[in-house]
């Protein structure tokens, strides 16, 4: 599935709802398929600048396509990076460099992508961007 | 309830307050943050820029001789207000930060190795940033009082820090985290026996009670017009005239001096040596104007009033299961500082926005206190006199099914 | 006279323009002092006030987004306006003073007693105190780039003073007290080749045509929102990522630090480590707004017109026996400084009070100017865009009317 | 003639005036009047501070009176300064002390007293009373 596709799904699975507190629901529940992330990996290296709640994304190069582990304190910020990682998971560097992030828009999340520091999803996305640079360097 | 005291028609004074948040009506528990604006001083701003917006002092024109006047009738006002000596002890500054900066960088060539500052545990970043700042240069050392289990200010180990070594004691009024209003009556005459100068915060009191400067005898003194329904980029600092004039300028620029010429500069008399540049002009006038307004509700309702939104917010807020409040002393703002068990403050704060709710969650820039309770943050609704019991009714309910949601 | 400019529908906007002084429509000739402000940007401040007034960054809450959203996207606006090329790169201040304060203060610890620092001899008082604050620390020194007769920045001395000495050179943009352009160019280029920093200060350059920073490849540049149609208490330094890095802030306070202990703090990155405390959130907005009224009506057109203007005025004041214009050279923004003979600045303009006309008169903060010609003060008219040829008529036959009344 | 009588007289002869050009003219022919001061004091001691042109005022204590010499380089502030010295001239440090400045508001020239810097009246004022203070302790 291309990330395009999967962003599809996503858009589909959120046009189920009818109100903000199915959404938020979702998302909280969507928090509790994040695969669970080492402590060790928890360091000040992996934390992400500029988001309200700590929020902690770790990735490695294997086999060509990136894996990332991540975690946050707040379940809600939790529930977005299960939702990011899904899309992003698993891929190769020039996949995530030629995405975008207009699907959050689509959702109805788009207050999550506002430049406010205490929102971090662009900060997230960033750093995924960050490591995809970095690793299509190697 | 208060019966003299009419927040219908005061929340008519507040055009925001008919704002809609996701659909439903904004219920603002963020004023310890900044103040909402009446239309009064929305229309002072917009009066100015209409009618007499000139640049100030040295004019020759009709413009410039209002706009002069005007800027400084603000000055009279904030002396009128704080029971200042002097007008021109008052000094207009773009905030509290900015003001505190004048007073640490102006002490820095004063201050030796020997010397110490004290500040208090209860502070927020811009209290200890300029200070750390400071001792780089001049190698004084920086001490804090430490909190009791509480949150409130161990005063005896205060004592036990001061010393005659002691310069500077430098504090809050009001902690923006907890909430929690300080003893500074006694911080100051205690200081002040052992020739210690003493700088207030009122970021957080200006707004919520009266504060009588001469009477407190205090050294220095600062708040924001952003907190006390004025504008933002505004705020003054008090100094008593001889301490003042004392202190290096934080700036050098137009009308802080009296003689340029390139080898030499005279810096001008108080007021102008620390108002460098072209000041905020329409948010100097407005700040007088929100003074005006402050005062024509009178502080003294203020304060009751707050009161009885706190004694109400606490009560209910008490009844929720593993609801806990940080700071919760007698003597306090309207400001609850809380957390629920298991549920981290961002959430409570992303969820209870979707009811229109508008709190503050995170550190409130005062990590050493989040340290102190060992937590990472706080849930913060801050009240003031436009809140109501209804608001705080539908905050508890709000937080009952955030509750549900999250756990 | 250009036809693709309608003054009288641009003049709509501003609704000062309709004010009586003495009973005679205002001519405001003052806008070297602070520009007049639109409509469109008064409303903008209104709209902050009565519809997302919130603290900005790190609010979890909608309101708090809506304002740090508008506010991060004036940052956008200026980046774009003077073609930055980063948006972190624009550290909002609040004013050219400030700007200017921010860049001494962050260079006095990295100076050394062997460094020099070029300042022009056309500078405003802003340009001069800050450089002799700080060398004040460092014991670095100061060299003054000497006029021409005609008023215009001595070139050749500029270049015999430049060396490897020279660590940053300063200067205005264009003069405040001659409306002379510099040939910052050349000067930025002649800097860099000698490893030198250029800093341009450009609160009377920005309003009158258009600026392409990274063309110009110029180290650090300002200007002020009140000389911009913007609001008072604001302005913009922009930096090059690179310098901006390596100098310490001018302020401590919240924002501008990543971490706080009482042991040790941590600087934010860019542009927060000099935006210490609560911006003028309302004044940045609208500045925003005021640099999209401007490119509304287009630079080009403002500079084309504005230097009719100036033509006009050139040619009807130099009708008047015994007027004497200083600094009448070829590169000029629409600014006339002058004098009568026999008569006093202060007389002159008093008396085009009654008349109206809005003038400054004195030493424009530039007492250094005015020794070089031997002089006490001036009058000064500066036009702008909103200015009329048949204001300046007026202005024409007043003055005449002045003299009569004077001699 | 008391201090008070000599500012209701200034107040009757700007009562003939109807516009503001008469109002200035006779301020200019005041300036003339004017006893002129001795370059020596002109001096950096008895510059007014404050005032947009240069003003100077010098004081002597005679016979328990206060004499002043005053000058300015403008003329409509030498004008003002004139009709000041016709009323505090030759006055007592107590008479001085008891007056005050509403009669500017009545002959119109408000403008004058205003904090504004660039206008010197206040500061005069100012000076004048200070003298006053200086000379009522002797
Ligand atoms: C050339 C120049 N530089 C600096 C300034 C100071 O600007 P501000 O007062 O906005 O800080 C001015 C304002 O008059 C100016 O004309
Ligand atoms: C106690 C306290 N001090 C200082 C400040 C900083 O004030 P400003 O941001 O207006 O400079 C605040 C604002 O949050 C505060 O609450």
């Amino acid at each position: 599935m291309t990330i395009e596709n999967a962003q599809k799904d996503i858009i589909d699975n959120f046009l189920f709802f009818d109100d903000w507190t199915q959404k938020y629901e979702y998302i909280i529940e969507l928090s509790k398929d994040l695969e669970s992330m080492n402590k060790e990996l928890k360091s000040e290296d992996n934390l992400i600048k500029g988001c309200q709640s700590k929020v902690w994304l770790h990735a490695e190069l294997v086999d060509g396509k990136i894996n990332f582990l991540a975690d946050s304190e707040a379940i809600i910020t939790k529930g977005i990076i299960s939702i990011l990682l899904n899309i992003f998971n698993n891929r190769t560097p020039n996949e995530i460099l030629s995405s975008n992030m207009d699907f959050i828009e689509k959702i109805g999340l788009k207050e999550h992508l506002s430049p406010n520091r205490a929102n971090g999803l662009s900060s997230m996305y960033k750093q995924i961007k960050f490591y995809a640079i970095a690793f299509s360097k190697t | 309830m208060n019966l003299s005291f009419d927040v219908d028609s005061i929340r008519q004074d507040f055009p925001i307050l008919s704002k809609k948040i996701h659909n439903k009506p904004l219920v603002y528990f963020d004023n310890a943050a900044t103040s909402q604006t009446p239309v009064c001083v929305i229309d002072c701003i917009k009066d100015y820029y209409e009618k007499y917006n000139s640049n100030i002092h040295r004019g020759v024109h009709s413009l410039s001789d209002e706009a002069t006047n005007a800027y400084e009738n603000a000055r009279n006002k904030i002396k009128d207000h704080f029971n200042i000596n002097e007008s021109k002890e008052v000094i207009f500054t773009s905030g509290t930060t900015h003001s505190i900066n004048i007073v640490s960088n102006g002490f820095s060539k004063i201050l030796k190795r020997e010397d110490e500052i004290i500040v208090s545990g209860l502070e927020h970043h811009s209290n200890i940033v300029p200070w750390q700042m400071m001792i780089k240069n001049n190698e004084a050392k920086l001490r804090v009082i430490p909190l009791k289990d509480n949150g409130e200010l161990d005063m005896d180990e205060f004592k036990n820090i001061l010393s005659n070594k002691t310069k500077i004691v430098f504090l809050n009024h009001v902690s923006n985290a907890l909430g929690i209003i300080n003893p500074i009556e006694e911080i100051i005459d205690i200081s002040h026996k052992n020739g210690a100068i003493v700088l207030i915060d009122g970021a957080q009191s200006a707004a919520h009670f009266k504060i009588d400067l001469q009477k407190l005898d205090v050294d220095f003194f600062t708040a924001s017009a952003h907190k006390l329904c004025g504008p933002t980029g505004v705020g003054f600092l008090y100094g008593k005239e001889e301490l003042l004039s004392r202190l290096d300028p934080l700036m050098g620029g137009g009308e802080m001096i009296s003689d340029v010429t390139f080898s030499k500069t005279t810096y001008a008399d108080l007021p102008s040596k620390f108002e460098a540049g072209t000041p905020n002009i329409s948010g100097v006038i407005a700040f007088g104007k929100a003074i005006d307004y402050l005062n024509e509700i009178g502080l003294d309702n203020i304060e009751q009033y707050e009161k009885s939104l706190l004694e109400y917010a606490n009560s209910k807020l008490k009844e929720i299961d593993g609801l806990k409040i940080y700071g919760d002393t007698k003597n306090k703002t309207s400001l609850i500082s809380f957390n629920i068990d298991g549920i981290h403050s961002y959430d409570i704060g992303s969820i209870l926005d979707k009811f229109g709710i508008a709190v503050r969650t995170g550190q409130h820039c005062a990590q050493p206190i989040m340290d102190h309770f060992g937590i990472d943050g706080t849930v913060r609704a801050s009240f003031s006199f436009i809140n109501t019991i209804e608001e705080i009714d539908h905050f508890y309910e709000s937080l009952i099914k955030v509750k549900s949601m999250l756990s």
